[in-house]
């Protein structure tokens, strides 16, 4: 029968928790710069112009369609050859991280945006509104409200992709768990340990987001 | 009922095997077959016992757990460490390993460990395992990339991430020559050199620890365990004249 | 084609030679219509001749394939802004309000707001100023005690005056209705009828798309028949709703006796 | 400047498509194993049974919490030591793919239902149909045309997912990648084959998962 | 209590006392209502009066929280099955048709199979006895030729005509109308209200809920003015359409000619 024994992973609670720090960083910043590309990759595939469409959409399906490991690797071994300069294992991670969430999240603005009545833009247009305050003022905080269980299911995805960043070397949780691992051979321990505070963290999140949901099937 | 006893009656011992460690251990993965001197010892134990081998298919920091949960009954190529001796039971020392620096710049050959632990070199090595320790401790103001494998680290050195790799000596040989660009083995002084033992489940009964640590001290002693090593370096083109000057595996 | 409109001095908004498909289905076949300040046109006729997709048109918000929009004699051009001889849709909407079927309030915002956005937004007033023409016209179609409510607190009644003060708000030349009565339940029908009523009264100059055959007798100095994309009829409200000629016209309104 | 040499990856073609053929067994299995456990899970969340409720929620949100990585170490680890039986690598695999396929789907499932206006129930229950003919036969054909969009792209992250059973040895697409790293390193070339093979099953599938939400969308 | 019921025996369907609350919300206070065979009752008010939740309550669509609704004399249990003395709801339901103000066509079914859905799955008929019978009161509603399209590719009457033949297929002893006509165009309500005419004219029993009052004063043997959740008013046509007395029921008789 396996003794199961935290001591060793107490002893190492520094590790876990700069892990922690680190892959909350790196998931928070993706989250952030994820948001502001996706929402310009959807205003491309919003655009009406087809060859912006087209290269938003083909950009997303890369994203989509290959796994996540895979993109990291490439993107920190395959692209700085490519290019010709060198790419920090970091700026890999966080940039990757920030385009394969932005490619999710074009997708829930553009169902949200396309979620919103079209009998709203012509209300705001009806009264002289610009296309560009019509989106601001109408649409946007209508279609934010109705996508915002969508985008944070999305970056509960985002937070556990994270832990993926690891492959490259840099140290977030699942890293600082392998590096304990090493040290004390005790790796259901802190596997476990990873487990708790992955749970701790996303619990309350969806416990959020289906919160919202439901308010929102009630309003409508 | 002992270890023994179990192991008889089941009528095979069953060690974790790992995927692309030349020359520890490595699966033709067309025929499922295994290889390496860890094997080959292994063999000779189930020999010992009557019992037939059976390797599950593991990596390195898995190997512990299959002797933890159960899955296997033995773990070989593990580096003894103090802490890790509070997770698991180790037998005496098979053979012992040496840590070396493979690298493609010429300029690391002449330094020390004490040199290399210089902020403006990057090393690469594999996350958890005994140079990753090793570097830990020797190297803590060096900049390490900690890789989830071997040849991720290869990769890392061989693209320019990282200026060399922290390994053992029979990993490095091997390496250099299965892949020029790597460079070659460089021994830091002081040459440094940890026992490597058979990993067991805690709980085990003192017979199973006593018969494998006797088995690993007589085969030592008697010059088994470098046979089975070089025979698995073979393969490779490697002959004891490739080992650098003053290392061995005798301890 | 000159800029300055050969038609009456008080024409407000005319649509000229309107026409419109949708894919391979002609809508609108070339529609011609005027609307003199102050006056105010019923355009009624079979479900799907066109009548939403027509008053859509006169301010733009279905572009027409061919036929133009003109505000005041100024030709509407194709941009959001003014561009040389033309105005933009942009003024043209500023000038020309609209009421819709569906109210189409927007939901995140008060009562209030929804009335304040337009002149605050589009008209550059200050929140105080809005505030205070908002509450006027709220007060007008019976709501000023609604101001802080939602939207989806309202009834539909309420909530298509709101949508009517909303367009007051901008304080427009005219007014275009599409059947602004037909998503109601029929007890709330009265309600919003009165204040297009009373709008009509106050000599608003109002182009109205209903079904409420009467409603449109009494209050319309003309009635416009449409059928299959094109004006079939047009005349008082004598002769189009109580004498009709036209045949169809007369199918048309005989349905409504079943 | 790297010199890319795909030769060695073409002589190991058997051993990618072997691997490929392990990943679409993976996946395709815990997408049939999921779905009927996420149906039953659906079922549990809309029993109006509190407790059934309760425990089918809670293990959606064990499973949507954390790191499916951390899950399958447990799975193969732990578990037989805290149940005190042997599990397989294979078995294990499946398993936990399947779980947590289940948890996604069942979340899937049950929008789908919900999103079904009351009034077909209503129908249905008018015409004399008991409750359960009133499922079979009105909701759910409606609720499960609704959802294949969802259904679409939550088996292609199941595809991308079953990328990571190659922790615990099981010979998948990764996992050749892998083994001929360690055979040829040539990982670029490697991983740029997965990534291929991935893209080329992957894409066709997002395109029909969008298609039919245009087509959906249209005809509501 | 003892199951034959006291009414008279040609009662078919009949509320007793009912109540029902929405959480704090009473919207029923104690309904009593009978349908005797081959009556027409028609049920006005007020929106939110209760007159929906009322003839939901009459299927049991909705379950009374007090009261009891009788099938032929017979209590209608809480079960789906009947058990003992009670019957079902789905004994009920069988036997009581019901049309919806949105119609609730099945989207995934043509026409036909609409109409065959409830006499194969829940009467047990053959398909071809089924489609034989609902091709024949797809006759009825004058939708023969409609028989395979889909429900998306008619317009509203259509829709509920066939809504009617899905009905009529089940071969009810009763018929529950909830709002037919508010959903539709105001062309299009001639030709549904056309087939429930028929309907009341071959004798089939009917409650119906309009707002239609006209053709409520007109086809219907009683009309009763719910309000408030109780009856306020109940008789005759004449006596409730044109000659109301009751004070509340005059002005909601007003709003209608406003
Ligand atoms: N955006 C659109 N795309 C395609 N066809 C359209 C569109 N809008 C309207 N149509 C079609 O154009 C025709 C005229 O529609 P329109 O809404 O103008 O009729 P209407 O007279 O307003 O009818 P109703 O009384 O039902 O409102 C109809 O056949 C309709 O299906
Ligand atoms: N499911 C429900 N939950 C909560 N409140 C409800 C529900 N259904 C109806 N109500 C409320 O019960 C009251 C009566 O509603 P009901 O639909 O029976 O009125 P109605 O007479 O049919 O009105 P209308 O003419 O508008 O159809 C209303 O205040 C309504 O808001
Ligand atoms: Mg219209
Ligand atoms: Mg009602």
């Amino acid at each position: 029968m396996y003794s199961w024994s935290f001591f060793p992973i107490f002893q190492a609670s520094d590790l876990f928790l700069w892990g922690l720090w680190v892959t909350v960083v790196y998931t928070f910043g993706s989250i952030v710069l994820g948001l502001v590309l996706g929402l310009a990759l959807c205003f491309c595939r919003l655009s009406g112009n087809r060859a912006l469409d087209w290269v938003a959409q083909g950009f997303q399906e890369l994203f989509r369609c290959t796994p996540l490991l895979v993109q990291l690797l490439w993107f920190y071994y395959a692209l700085p050859l490519l290019l010709g300069i060198d790419i920090d294992n970091h700026v890999a991670a966080m940039a990757t991280l920030s385009l394969y969430a932005a490619a999710f999240y074009a997708e829930i603005f553009r169902g949200g945006i396309l979620s919103i009545a079209k009998g709203q833009s012509e209300a705001g247009a009806a009264i002289g509104m610009s296309k560009a305050q019509i989106m601001r003022r109408i649409v946007l905080p209508q279609a934010s409200r109705r996508m915002l269980p969508a985008f944070i299911n999305q970056s509960v995805i985002q937070f556990k992709n994270t832990s993926l960043i690891s492959v490259i070397s840099v140290a977030d949780l699942a890293y600082m768990a392998s590096v304990v691992n090493g040290q004390t051979y005790r790796p259901l321990e802190s596997y476990t340990a990873v487990a708790v505070l992955y749970f701790v963290i996303l619990f309350p999140l969806t416990r959020l987001a289906d919160y919202i949901e439901r308010r929102l099937r009630v309003s409508e | 009922q002992d270890t023994v006893e179990a192991v008889r009656s089941r009528g095979v011992l069953r060690i974790p095997g790992i995927l692309n460690e030349d020359p520890y251990f490595n699966k033709d993965p067309r025929t499922g077959e295994w290889r390496g001197f860890a094997v080959e010892m292994a063999r000779d134990i189930a020999s010992t016992l009557g019992v037939k081998l059976e390797v599950v298919e593991s990596s390195w920091p898995n190997s512990i757990l299959d002797v933890q949960s159960g899955k296997a009954d033995l773990a070989f190529g593990i580096t003894a460490t103090p802490q890790r001796a509070l997770s698991v039971a180790f037998s005496a020392p098979t053979y012992f390993n040496s840590f070396v620096i493979v690298s493609p710049n010429p300029e690391l050959a002449k330094l020390s460990w004490a040199e290399l632990n210089d902020p403006k070199y990057t090393f690469a090595v594999d996350m958890g395992s005994s140079q990753d320790l090793i570097s830990q401790q020797y190297l803590p103001k060096a900049k390490v990339l900690r890789f989830k494998s071997r040849d991720e680290a290869i990769v890392a050195v061989v693209s320019g991430k990282a200026v060399g790799l922290v390994n053992t000596m029979l990993n490095g040989l091997v390496m250099t020559k299965k892949t020029d660009a790597i460079g070659r083995v460089m021994v830091p002084q002081p040459v440094l050199s940890t026992p490597s033992v058979v990993a067991m489940n805690y709980g085990t009964d003192e017979k199973w620890k006593a018969f494998i640590s006797a088995w690993a001290e007589y085969n030592r002693r008697i010059g088994n365990n470098q046979t089975w090593i070089v025979k698995s370096l073979e393969p490779f083109g490697i002959t004891l004249d490739d080992m650098p000057e003053g290392v061995g595996f005798g301890g | 084609m000159s800029v300055a409109s050969p038609a009456a001095a008080d024409t407000i908004l005319e649509a000229r030679g309107i026409a419109k498909s949708f894919g391979q289905l002609p809508v609108l076949k070339g529609i011609d219509l005027a609307l003199t300040a102050g006056e105010v046109v019923s355009i009624i006729g079979p479900s799907g001749s066109g009548k939403s997709t027509f008053i859509r048109c006169m301010n733009m918000l279905e572009r027409p394939d061919a036929g133009e929009i003109r505000f005041r004699g100024r030709r509407v051009g194709a941009r959001f802004a003014d561009h040389g001889a033309e105005i933009g849709q942009g003024t043209l909407r500023r000038h020309v309000g609209m009421v819709f079927q569906h109210f189409n309030l927007f939901p995140h915002r008060t009562v209030l707001q929804n009335v304040t956005e337009g002149p605050t937004v589009v008209l550059g007033q200050s929140q105080k100023e809005a505030e205070a023409v908002a509450m006027d016209y709220l007060a007008q179609v019976g709501l000023a005690d609604k101001r802080d409510a939602w939207p989806a607190q309202l009834s539909g009644g309420q909530k298509q005056r709101v949508a009517i003060a909303r367009a007051l708000a901008m304080q427009p030349d005219a007014l275009l209705l599409d059947e602004v009565t037909s998503a109601l339940d029929p007890e709330l029908v009265g309600e919003v009828l009165g204040v297009v009523r009373r709008l009509a009264d106050q000599g608003m100059t109002m182009a109205i798309v209903t079904h409420e055959i009467s409603f449109a007798a009494e209050v319309s100095d003309r009635v416009v028949f449409m059928e299959g994309g094109v004006i079939a009829a047009e005349g008082s409200p004598q002769e189009i709703c109580r004498e009709p000629r036209h045949e169809r016209l007369k199918a048309f309104l005989a349905r409504f006796n079943a």
